[in-house]
């Protein structure tokens, strides 16, 4: 049951961060979908790809694209 | 000598980060990334044919020692046959590719070396990652490697560019990465679909399976599997419609980079047109694609040539427009016309290579591009002249030089085919080709020269000269001597069709 | 209820859609890297869902498994390790990206995509 | 007023028009009617091989898009202005190529 609600919560997170008109917001939203990818990935029985996934996904993608609206601007014009 | 065979990818990417350590002892640098560079050429030449296993796991057929332990069910069954580790294939049809690649690669490091004044930057680096990128592409016998090393490729050439410091170069480097995060995701699609199919990602096993029954060819995943490997395929090699953005790319490099670009797209157009045509050959509708691509990547990119009026981007342009010979001759797969084409992209990769150095000394004379602005550089340099007059008359198929026979061969083997609208093309194609480039040369060394036009530098680096020379003498061999290069495409050929 | 596999699939192709449109129709170009690191994780995904074996196990051999019972019943791992490299390559690349859009920020003064028109 | 010189008054009439800032030279409208031909030659050329197909298909075909060139002059300055360095064009025709190739391998026969 828990694995249709993490695939609903992937999508609305991927949508969410795309409609943010906050750059730091988007940053921080597209962690979401890739924390819950690293739920899903341990459901689907690849726990060493959930491990990747959630320090890749979750943690060093998120501060990429923060550093970048950090050294740019926080509001989309 | 089967290890030579990895030693080809690993050796410059080891010098890459070698030169990199040695920061500020510019001679040994300069040595030691010009004997490696002319050992590149060299090893394919010395190695022995063969397959190379990463890890050294050979197929359990080949290894008694594990195969005694395994109970009969296995031993009996086709997973013997299997590779499990990496596999990198390496016959004759690789050896004269990855030769020309070393060559093409050896020249245009030695080249660079004499005009960027740090030799030690990344700007070494990344050429020589990008070329152990595509020789892997050329050696890989593993659709997922060959996936990675695609990545590196692109990201290496973005970062050519991006090193170049020409105005532009920048925005052009984010349109390729952004074109390429699009389409390199795509071909990681195709190979999940066939990896899902197959259950293998090895390129053997997965024929293998397909040609013995293991697998049901007909099931429509292997179709939507091939479109989304051509469209990776067409990212690669600067196909439509990827073609606007590849000849961007040419132009924003600097003109010994754009040698070694080119024939990096020339080699990924080879190395997976042929992968795919190997998979998919059974798929009629798969050698129409790729036609119909190759097609319209002449039509467009040559028609755009002929009205550019900056001759980096007419040069590149044409370059992308001449990739379509070698598609044509993939796609009609017959023995002769893959021979052909095979033939066609290793002249492509010499003589545009040679045409990129050649314009390149225009701009080292006067640093300007507009083909306007230009005229009457005949009497600076007019040996120089000459000698991109005779790359001309190569790219556009003068006799006796190489790209004549392998345009013949082309145009035989379409009318064999029972497409004389093929060959009709072709032969339009090379006219307007050799149109195009006689008007940027009018443009640049005959017409009378314009008022305000100063010459910088009246000196070209001898370098530069001898690189165009040596590539024109490989080329005048190949023309006189088909037969070196022909020959060697059998054993491809043979396990294709 | 639809089994888990299939759903993990529509997942999949729902986020490669939404990173296609994405990076088609918003003119942000951060938010353009966004989009592509989801079409990216799409194929992660499918590539994941490829190696689930309903009701399986996790492909660790533990003594006192029968190794027939071990193969029937363990997920397919060879894609997963697929996955491990194509989501560093995938990070990779857009760190490449972020980097240059920030040199371009600083040149042009503005994230929109019409720096890249002409 | 012949159909060349036709052609050539419109070929000259859009290069003014799209380059205002480089001179329109005889070297610049040549270009543009060699490019002018050789796409409208190649694309004829290319609809021949539907007879592989079925010939009545290719005549059909060879005449609605003859008649459609011929409409479409200079078809080759429409192209100049869509291959630019414009990055909503590069994605738009990239996607189209994708939909298009995807749609036609998913929904085509294995053994056409």
């Amino acid at each position: 049951m828990i694995e249709y609600l993490i695939m609903i919560i992937i999508i609305l997170g991927a949508i969410l961060a795309l409609v943010q008109r906050d750059l730091l917001k988007a940053a921080i939203l597209t962690g979401v979908p890739g924390a819950s990818m690293a739920f899903l990935y341990q459901f689907l029985l690849a726990p060493d790809v959930a491990l990747t996934q959630a320090i890749v996904g979750s943690a060093i993608i998120p501060v990429f694209f923060a550093l970048a609206v950090y050294k740019t601007r926080r509001m989309e014009e | 000598m089967k290890s030579l065979i990895a030693l080809m990818v690993i050796l410059p990417i080891l010098c890459g980060l070698l030169l990199n350590l040695l920061h500020k002892k510019d001679r040994t640098i300069k040595i030691l990334a010009l004997t490696v560079a002319i050992i590149l050429p060299i090893i394919p030449l010395i190695a022995s044919y063969g397959a190379y296993y990463f890890g050294g796991y050979p197929p359990i057929a080949e290894n008694p020692t594990i195969a005694e332990y395994l109970p009969a069910y296995i031993t009996r069954s086709y997973l013997v046959k299997f590779h499990p580790a990496i596999t990198y294939i390496f016959n004759s049809a690789q050896r004269i590719f990855i030769f020309i690649l070393g060559i093409v690669a050896f020249l245009a490091i030695f080249t660079s070396l004499n005009e960027v004044k740090k030799p030690s930057g990344v700007y070494s680096f990344l050429m020589f990652m990008a070329t152990a990128a595509v020789t892997a592409i050329v050696l890989a016998d593993d659709i997922f490697n060959l996936y990675v090393f695609f990545e590196i490729a692109a990201i290496s050439q973005a970062g050519i560019i991006l090193s170049s410091n020409i105005k532009g170069s920048y925005k052009m480097a984010l349109r390729y990465l952004f074109l390429g995060g699009v389409a390199a995701p795509m071909l990681l699609l195709g190979v999940a679909l066939l990896l899902g199919a197959i259950g293998n990602v090895n390129i053997s096993d997965m024929i293998f399976a397909m040609r013995n029954g293991l697998i049901d060819q007909g099931n429509p995943i292997f179709l939507t599997a091939a479109g989304l490997i051509i469209f990776g395929w067409l990212y690669g090699s600067g196909l439509p419609p990827f073609h606007t953005i590849k000849s961007g790319l040419y132009s924003k490099a600097l003109p010994h980079a754009a040698s070694l670009i080119q024939a990096f797209s020339v080699f990924t157009l080879v190395a997976l047109g042929i992968i795919i045509l190997r998979l998919f050959y059974y798929i009629p509708v798969v050698r129409w694609a790729i036609i119909i691509f190759s097609i319209a990547g002449m039509a467009l990119g040559i028609s755009m040539a002929i009205m550019q009026t900056d001759f980096k981007r007419l040069i590149g342009f044409l370059a992308v427009g001449e990739l379509g010979y070698i598609g044509i001759g993939l796609g009609l797969g017959t023995t002769m016309s893959i021979t052909a084409g095979l033939f066609q992209a290793v002249n492509e990769a010499l003589v545009t290579a040679c045409l990129f150095l050649g314009f390149g000394t225009i701009l080292y004379q006067t640093g300007i591009s507009e083909i306007d602005k230009l005229g009457g550089l005949l009497k600076y340099r007019p040996g120089v002249a000459g000698l991109m007059i005779l790359a001309g008359f190569i790219m556009a198929g003068i006799p006796p030089f190489n790209v004549f026979q392998s345009k013949l061969m082309l145009i035989e083997s379409a009318i064999s085919a029972g497409f004389p609208e093929l060959a009709i093309i072709m032969i339009l194609l090379s006219i307007v080709t050799f149109m195009t480039f006689m008007k940027a040369y009018y443009s640049i060394y005959l017409k009378p020269e314009p008022r305000g036009l100063e010459v910088k530098a009246e000196r070209i680096p001898s370098s530069t000269i001898f690189s165009m020379i040596i590539l024109l003498v490989i080329c005048t061999i190949l023309g006189i001597l088909p037969q070196l290069a022909t020959s060697q495409f059998g054993s491809i050929i043979h396990g294709l069709l | 209820m639809i089994p888990v596999q299939l759903a993990s699939f529509f997942t999949a192709a729902a986020l490669i859609l939404i990173g296609i449109i994405g990076v088609f129709f918003i003119d942000n170009l951060i938010k353009k890297v966004i989009a592509l690191s989801f079409i990216s994780d799409g194929v992660n995904l499918f590539l994941v869902t490829l190696g689930y074996k309903p009701g399986g196990i996790v492909y660790i051999y533990m003594p006192g498994m029968s190794s027939s019972w071990f193969a029937q019943n363990a997920s397919y791992p060879l894609p997963f390790a697929l996955v491990l490299t194509s989501i560093v390559i995938g990070a990779s690349t857009l760190a490449v990206m972020l980097a240059i859009i920030i040199i371009l920020y600083h040149r042009h003064g503005s994230l929109s995509s019409k720096i890249l028109e002409d | 007023m012949t159909l060349y010189d036709a052609i050539i008054e419109k070929v000259r009439e859009i290069e003014k028009k799209t380059r205002m800032e480089a001179r329109v030279t005889n070297i610049s409208v040549s270009a543009v009617l060699t490019a002018e031909l050789t796409i409208v030659s190649t694309i004829l050329l290319v609809i021949l091989m539907i007879r592989k197909l079925d010939v009545y298909i290719m005549v059909l075909f060879l005449l609605l898009v003859g008649f459609m060139l011929f409409s479409m002059t200079p078809i080759a300055v429409i192209l100049r202005r869509e291959q630019t360095d414009s990055f909503y064009k590069m994605i738009f025709y990239v996607i189209l190529t994708f939909g298009v190739l995807i749609t036609l391998l998913y929904w085509g026969n294995i053994n056409v």
